[in-house]
């Protein structure tokens, strides 16, 4: 078996997931421990160059979560963050990086198993995708 | 002016006045009407039961001719046709997976781009603001005005007029001096298709729309449809033995109606092959001016 | 250079028992640029306090990070104990090594590195912190209500009540809305005039609202506690200063025929007229439409009549600017009209009615004194039919919704009937009865059980006339989908309930979102129900959705008390996570390049375009600008910007940078 | 007309939206359909509970409808969906139906004069590209002696009015229009 433990970057926001995985905790719901959670005030927030820079410090994983549609705190940053998606990863597509590696979920606050759930299937999944050196040679190849 | 043109096949049968008055009058406003070359026929309510792909093949041979020929309106008097060639040409253009299939089954790429006209579109066409056609002899009767189901619905696909209670037809006729009355049953249905495998029940639902004509006091009906044409006309002996009740109320082409008040002969206009004869009841000359009235006035008017 | 103290808690045995504590010290304590790594059994309790305030103190820390709960439990406890040692609170951060560490992973080397990392990335963040300074903004204390039915009235004698101003600008002539024209209110049948007109009389005199009738929001500038509102006065050709509503100048205009709104076209009224005897104010005005003075140029009797000299044929609207602290959105429903009917003979055949139509005709002070005669020729009608859900539930109308009202205004109505005509039979066809109030399932019941209205499962296909009675062409879904034919005589369609037509512009005036149907749209549909998205606007009654009285009074009463909370101080603080546009020195102002793509993903329209101009007053340039009163600081703005002009203050671009590089 | 074991364990519901796009769950039984419909009290089940039988999918009640009457008289005059507010195709449904009774061999024992008929219209068109009234009446009769005797009264009407033509058109494009028909039919019935 790899010794390969992917390293996963969680963009999160404050209300509903954030406050999700806090569930988890307060349940006490075990997951595993390769991921890194940054909390942003919503999805909205999120710049998707924020993904090309987490890939670029070696994540080999990522996890963009938000509410559920209709439940977003501030009405409809989630949906920009769905639509902007939609235009990430076809220029992803277009780098020739894995989409795989992008998961897209709603977790809210409520949800605290779900969001364990979700975080060990996104780990075995890029567990066995194995290390992102895609990115790695992608981006020197750029450079040079 | 030209125009493409679906005669179908009762216009060669059993609705051979349509096509004759509807020749006359385009040809006395010089509207040229090129028949689409080798047609074939719609299919009909027949396809339309038995077969979908058949029922959207048949008619996509049509309009391929058509769009062959580079007509760019096609007038098709049957109703039953002018419905059954809309919705193939309107399924066909939203699905580009069935046009596909049916252009490998009609050996002929379907484009679709002609433009379908009704009889009642046609006549507004040949009949319309600035016609050189002259009403000589005003056909003046109360008229029912009898459009049927096939000329209206669906209207998502044959965007014409209003679907519950259309008035192009009762325009036309107020134009040639008739007074249409207003009446519930302008689009129910007569029984179309079942004509000869449920006589039955076409008796009974013609009778119903010939019932409410002639309780309104019209004089006779006027109808865009050879279907509803055989079923109120030669069907009439079903309808009043149905019925257990006489009636004498004529079913005439809009083309016919027109056709007289242009002045021309009963007999060009293939009256003659009615079942039904067209003769209306004698009317003493009222001195009054001509009233100028909405047809739901003079309606409330009969009601009195 | 970055003097940043790290703070790690055990919380007992909550994150000890997991983590190895004192390693992740000593690890945080040689991250650059951190001076001071402590760990302590319970950092929220006040010895934990202290040490935090003590160590800013004494080793002058530019930073804090308090590894320890989640943020969403002791955040504002430690950003507290930060201030209280003369540190901006936004100068403090917090890992979560418990929610997220300690508690969902097992005890072992794994879980100590995330939580060094959770600190490593922390310490990044907050070494790029800026010292941030809630917002504080003045409130004016008078609020604006817009539309004067139940609702406005409601919310505006709430908070006139609390002490107070208020505006209520009222559309037509006079306040009292829809329910001014019912006849008797389900679910107990009492008078709507009596029990409104006390309200609106209430409402003319009471000290601390001013009354605007025949009068329009124009525009809203500004944004929560300072509002600009131009308000329109429509001319009303009366002066209401001299006018005692005497109603001579109504008795002698020669224009009688003209279709009264408020009878729904039931009865006829003047060219100067008021809506109804009860209206409030009761001083009439002049429909200029429909005046002959103003058709022909000449009449003029109702001035000559008038021996107060109040007629002002010659007034202009007029436009008054107000600023208000806070709004209240009432502005109503309007029902589907008759143009959306052709299979039920609506507007053709003059005995389909509608539901207000009934109302009137079952009014006491109607065009019938309350007597239910048909319009066509006045007959008292042997059969009624009612038709609910009419354009409702109907997808191929536009209005899939439920309009919420009518299953109860239809049993009314039912009822209403066989009360006036005991003989008569009232049919209604009906698709499921949704009545889930207090009280209403019994009403309807009552309707059916004792008052004898029968009911039948199915929708209505057609109606037509024939020998002067309505054939009204239904079916029974309930016995087997059989086709049911009734010769009525009069028929009541329970019409939709839709959105105003000018629904769309006010929103847009107000900067509030709407639904596809153009109601105006709650902050949030459960937990906000009284907000819009739009800080300071609020909402009342049936502008929102369809609604009752009952529920247009409670949300009413809702707007109003959020209205005095609001109202409650004369400032008001804000949380300074909002998003700012850069700006530098000439000449390049800002680096925004003014394409407003920021403008249109807002959801709270809180970016304004300003104008940088030159000394000499000529436009350089356009740029965004973020109305802090507006702003909610979701960030959605900074994430569309291409250019980075746009950034949020506590989320910055670099802070989360520094977070990625600290992976 | 051979049965399909594997379409036949497919639900009727999922058939008639792949066949017709359209979904009988939109449906949500208010029976103006079988208010306005012409035929509605002719038929052994209005057109709405038609749909219901679907939507409910137990057993018994898929073959119930699609052995009903009601499918075979449907006139598709467009009355329902013009007036449905939910906007269910019920004509092209009923279209499928039938279709679809016929691959089933589930057709009403009344049904079969409609379809005789129907494929007395047809088989003239195969051959000749065009309908044949005489040919129609002729054999329409000669598949259903019963009924017929009513078209024989008027046919000799028909023909001394001038409208029946005794011999058949023919059109140039007869062998196009003979694989149009072998084509649709074998597509058809492969569904
Ligand atoms: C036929 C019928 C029967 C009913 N019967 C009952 C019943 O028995 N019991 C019951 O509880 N409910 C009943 N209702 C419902 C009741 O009418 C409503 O719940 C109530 O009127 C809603 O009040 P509102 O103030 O929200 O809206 P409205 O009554 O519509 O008042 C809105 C006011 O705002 C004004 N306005 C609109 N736009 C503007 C603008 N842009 N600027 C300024 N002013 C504006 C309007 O002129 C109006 O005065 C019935 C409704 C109908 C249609
Ligand atoms: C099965 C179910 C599903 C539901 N699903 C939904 C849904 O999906 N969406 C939705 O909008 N609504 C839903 N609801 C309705 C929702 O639960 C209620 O609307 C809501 O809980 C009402 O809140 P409340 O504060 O009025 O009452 P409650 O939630 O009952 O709160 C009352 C509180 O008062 C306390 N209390 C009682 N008596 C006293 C006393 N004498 N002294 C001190 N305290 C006391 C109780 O302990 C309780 O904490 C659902 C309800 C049920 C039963
Ligand atoms: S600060 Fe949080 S983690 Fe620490 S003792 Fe208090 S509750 Fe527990
Ligand atoms: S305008 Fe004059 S006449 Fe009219 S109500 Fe007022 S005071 Fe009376
Ligand atoms: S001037 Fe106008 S409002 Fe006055 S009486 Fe004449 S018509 Fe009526
Ligand atoms: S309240 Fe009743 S009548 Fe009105 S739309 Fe809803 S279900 Fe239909
Ligand atoms: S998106 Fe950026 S550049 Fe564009 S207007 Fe907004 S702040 Fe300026
Ligand atoms: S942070 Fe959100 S609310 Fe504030 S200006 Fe940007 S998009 Fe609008
Ligand atoms: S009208 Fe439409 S929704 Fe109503 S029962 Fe018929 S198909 Fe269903
Ligand atoms: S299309 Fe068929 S089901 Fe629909 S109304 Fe006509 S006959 Fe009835």
């Amino acid at each position: 078996m790899s010794e390969f433990e992917p390293k996963i970057v969680a963009f999160v926001c404050n209300w509903c997931t954030y406050a999700g995985a806090d569930l988890t905790g307060t349940s006490r719901i075990k997951y595993a421990s390769n991921v890194r959670m940054i909390r942003l005030p919503c999805t909205g927030r999120i710049d998707f160059m924020l993904l090309l820079k987490a890939f670029e410090q070696g994540a080999d994983g990522i996890i963009v979560s938000g509410c559920h549609p209709n439940d977003c705190h501030y009405t409809a940053g989630n949906f920009h963050a769905r639509r902007r998606w939609m235009m990430f990863r076809s220029l992803l597509d277009f780098l020739g990086i894995d989409t795989r590696r992008i998961h897209f979920a709603w977790v809210s606050a409520a949800e605290g198993a779900k969001w364990a759930e979700f975080v060990n299937s996104v780990t075995d999944q890029v567990r066995k995708l194995g290390p992102n050196e895609q990115y790695q040679k992608l981006s020197q190849a750029g450079v040079e | 002016m030209k125009l493409g043109y679906f005669p179908g096949c009762s216009l060669l049968g059993s609705a051979r006045e349509l096509e004759e008055s509807l020749m006359l009058v385009a040809k006395k406003a010089g509207m040229e009407l090129t028949t689409i070359p080798d047609w074939n026929c719609c299919g009909s309510t027949a396809a339309h039961n038995l077969n979908h792909l058949l029922s959207v093949s048949l008619p996509a041979r049509i309009l391929a001719l058509a769009d062959k020929a580079g007509m760019k309106e096609v007038l098709v008097p049957c109703s039953a046709c002018y419905n059954r060639l809309a919705m193939a040409q309107y399924e066909l253009l939203e699905n580009p997976d069935l046009k596909k299939e049916v252009s490998e089954i009609i050996e002929m790429d379907f484009e679709g781009t002609a433009k379908l006209l009704n009889v009642v579109e046609g006549m507004e066409k040949i009949f319309g603001e600035d016609s050189v056609l002259k009403v000589e002899k005003p056909f003046e009767h109360k008229v029912a005005c009898y459009y049927g189901c096939l000329l209206v619905r669906p209207a998502k696909v044959l965007k014409f007029d209003r679907p519950e209670d259309p008035q192009s037809m009762d325009r036309l006729m107020k134009k040639i001096g008739a007074d249409p009355i207003d009446w519930p049953d302008k689009v129910e249905c007569c029984g179309a298709g079942l004509s000869v495998s449920r006589t039955d029940l076409v008796a009974k639902l013609s009778g119903k729309i010939l019932e409410s004509a002639v309780k309104r006091g019209a004089e006779a009906i006027i109808v865009a449809c050879p279907m509803c044409h055989s079923n109120l006309d030669m069907r009439r002996e079903n309808i009043e033995k149905a019925a257990g009740k006489k009636y004498s109320i004529p079913v005439l082409y809009l083309t016919e109606a027109i056709g007289l008040a242009l002045g021309l002969s009963e007999k060009e206009l293939g009256l003659h092959r009615h079942l039904v004869p067209v003769v209306f009841p004698i009317r003493e000359k009222k001195a009054e001016p001509e009233k100028a009235e909405s047809a739901e006035e003079s309606a409330g008017a009969v009601e009195e | 250079m970055a003097r940043i103290g790290v703070f790690i808690c055990h919380c007992g045995e909550n994150i000890a028992g997991t983590v190895d504590v004192f390693k992740v010290a000593e690890a945080a304590g040689k991250f650059p640029g951190v001076v001071h790594s402590v760990e302590y059994k319970y950092m929220c309790s006040d010895p934990g306090q202290t040490m935090i305030k003590d160590a800013i103190k004494e080793k002058k820390l530019t930073g804090v990070v308090v590894a320890a709960c989640s943020p969403r439990m002791h955040e504002p406890t430690f950003r507290r104990a930060c201030a209280e040692a003369g540190l901006n609170p936004f100068l403090c951060e917090m890992a979560n090594i418990r929610e997220h560490c300690s508690w969902v992973h097992e005890k072992g080397e794994a879980t100590t590195q995330k939580a060094i990392e959770l600190i490593r990335i922390m310490v990044e963040k907050v070494k790029r912190n800026k010292p941030l300074y809630s917002i504080k903004v003045p409130v004016t204390k008078t609020a604006l209500v817009l539309g004067g039915g139940i609702a406005g009235i409601q919310a505006a004698l709430d908070i006139a009540n609390a002490g107070h101003q208020v505006i209520l600008v009222e559309r037509s002539p006079s306040i009292g809305g829809h329910m001014l024209q019912l006849s008797e209110t389900f679910p107990t049948l009492d008078c709507s005039q009596c029990i409104l007109t006390p309200r609106m009389v209430e409402v003319a005199q009471h000290p601390k609202i001013t009354l605007y009738t025949y009068s329009e929001l124009e525009s809203l500038d500004g944004f929560i506690g300072n509002f600009k509102a131009r308000i329109r006065r429509k001319a009303r050709g009366v002066d209401e200063k001299l006018c005692t509503g005497c109603g001579v100048c109504i008795q002698k205009c020669p224009q009688k025929k003209i279709p009264s709104e408020f009878d729904a076209g039931m009865g006829k009224r003047t060219a100067i007229y008021v809506p109804c005897p009860q209206s409030v104010p009761n001083q009439p005005v002049i429909d200029r439409e429909h005046c002959t003075y103003y058709i022909k140029g000449k009449c003029k009797i109702c001035e000559k009549f008038c021996e107060r000299k109040a007629i002002r044929l010659d007034q202009q609207d007029e436009i008054i600017e107000v600023n208000v602290g806070a709004v209240v959105a009432a502005t109503g429903f309007d029902i589907l009209h008759s143009k959306d009917f052709p299979e039920y003979g609506y507007g053709k055949y003059p005995d389909v009615i509608d539901g207000l139509q009934f109302e009137r005709l079952a009014s006491a002070s109607g065009p019938t004194l309350g007597a239910i005669k048909r319009p066509s020729d006045g007959k008292e009608p042997e059969t009624v039919v009612f038709i609910a859900c009419a354009g409702s539930r109907d997808d191929a109308k536009g209005i899939p919704y439920c309009s919420k009202i009518c299953c109860m205004y239809t049993a009314k109505h039912a009822m209403l009937y066989k009360h006036k005509v005991h003989n008569g039979k009232a049919y209604v066809f009906y698709m499921d009865i949704r009545a889930g109030g207090k009280n209403y399932e019994e009403f309807v019941r009552r309707a059916i059980e004792e008052d004898g209205a029968v009911y039948l499962r199915g929708r209505v296909s057609r109606i037509y006339e024939e020998d002067g009675k309505l054939i009204v062409k239904g079916v029974d879904t309930l016995l087997g989908a059989q086709p049911v034919e009734i010769k009525a005589d009069m028929v009541v369609l329970a019409t939709a309930i839709v959105a105003n037509q000018d629904a769309e512009s006010l929103a847009q005036k107000l900067r509030v979102s709407y639904d596809p149907y153009h109601f105006l749209s709650e902050a949030h549909p459960k937990l906000r129900p009284v907000e819009t998205n739009t800080a300071g606007i609020f909402l009342a009654g049936a502008c929102q959705a369809p609604k009752d009285i009952p529920e247009a009074v409670a949300q009413a009463s809702g707007a109003a008390a959020k209205v005095a909370g609001l109202f409650s101080s004369s400032e008001l603080s804000r949380e300074p996570v909002i998003a700012v546009v850069n700006r530098l020195p000439p000449p390049v102002f800002s680096t925004c390049t003014g394409c407003f793509l920021c403008e249109k993903a807002c959801p709270y329209q809180a970016i304004e375009r300003e104008e940088i101009k030159d000394r000499k007053g000529n436009v350089i340039k356009v740029v965004a600008k973020v109305n802090p009163g507006l702003c909610q600081g979701c960030g959605t703005c900074v994430a569309l910007c291409r250019v980075k002009a746009i950034d949020l203050q506590g989320f910055t671009n670099e802070q989360v940078y520094c977070e990625l590089m600290a992976l | 007309m051979e049965g399909h074991p594997e379409d036949q364990d497919q639900s009727l519901m999922s058939r008639v939206r792949e066949g017709t796009g359209e979904s009988a769950y939109k449906c949500y039984q208010c029976g103006k359909c079988s208010a306005g419909c012409p035929l509605a009290l002719e038929m052994d089940y209005p057109p709405s509970q038609i749909l219901r039988m679907i939507q409910l999918g137990l057993p018994g009640l898929e073959e119930k409808a699609l052995g009903s009457l009601s499918i075979w008289l449907c006139l598709a005059c467009e009355t329902c969906v013009a007036r449905c507010p939910k906007e269910v195709d019920l004509p092209k449904i009923m279209d499928f139906l039938r279709q679809e009774s016929l691959r089933r061999g589930l057709t009403h024992p009344t049904a079969k004069n409609i379809i005789k008929f129907h494929r007395a219209f047809l088989d003239p068109v195969k051959y000749t590209g065009r309908a044949f009234e005489v040919g129609l009446i002729a054999d329409y009769k000669a598949r259903n002696p019963i009924s017929a005797f009513q078209d024989v009264l008027i046919a000799p009407k028909m023909f001394f009015k001038g409208k029946l033509s005794l011999a058949p058109h023919m059109i140039k494009g007869r062998g196009e229009i003979g694989r149009i028909f072998e084509r649709a039919m074998k597509k058809e019935s492969k569904k």
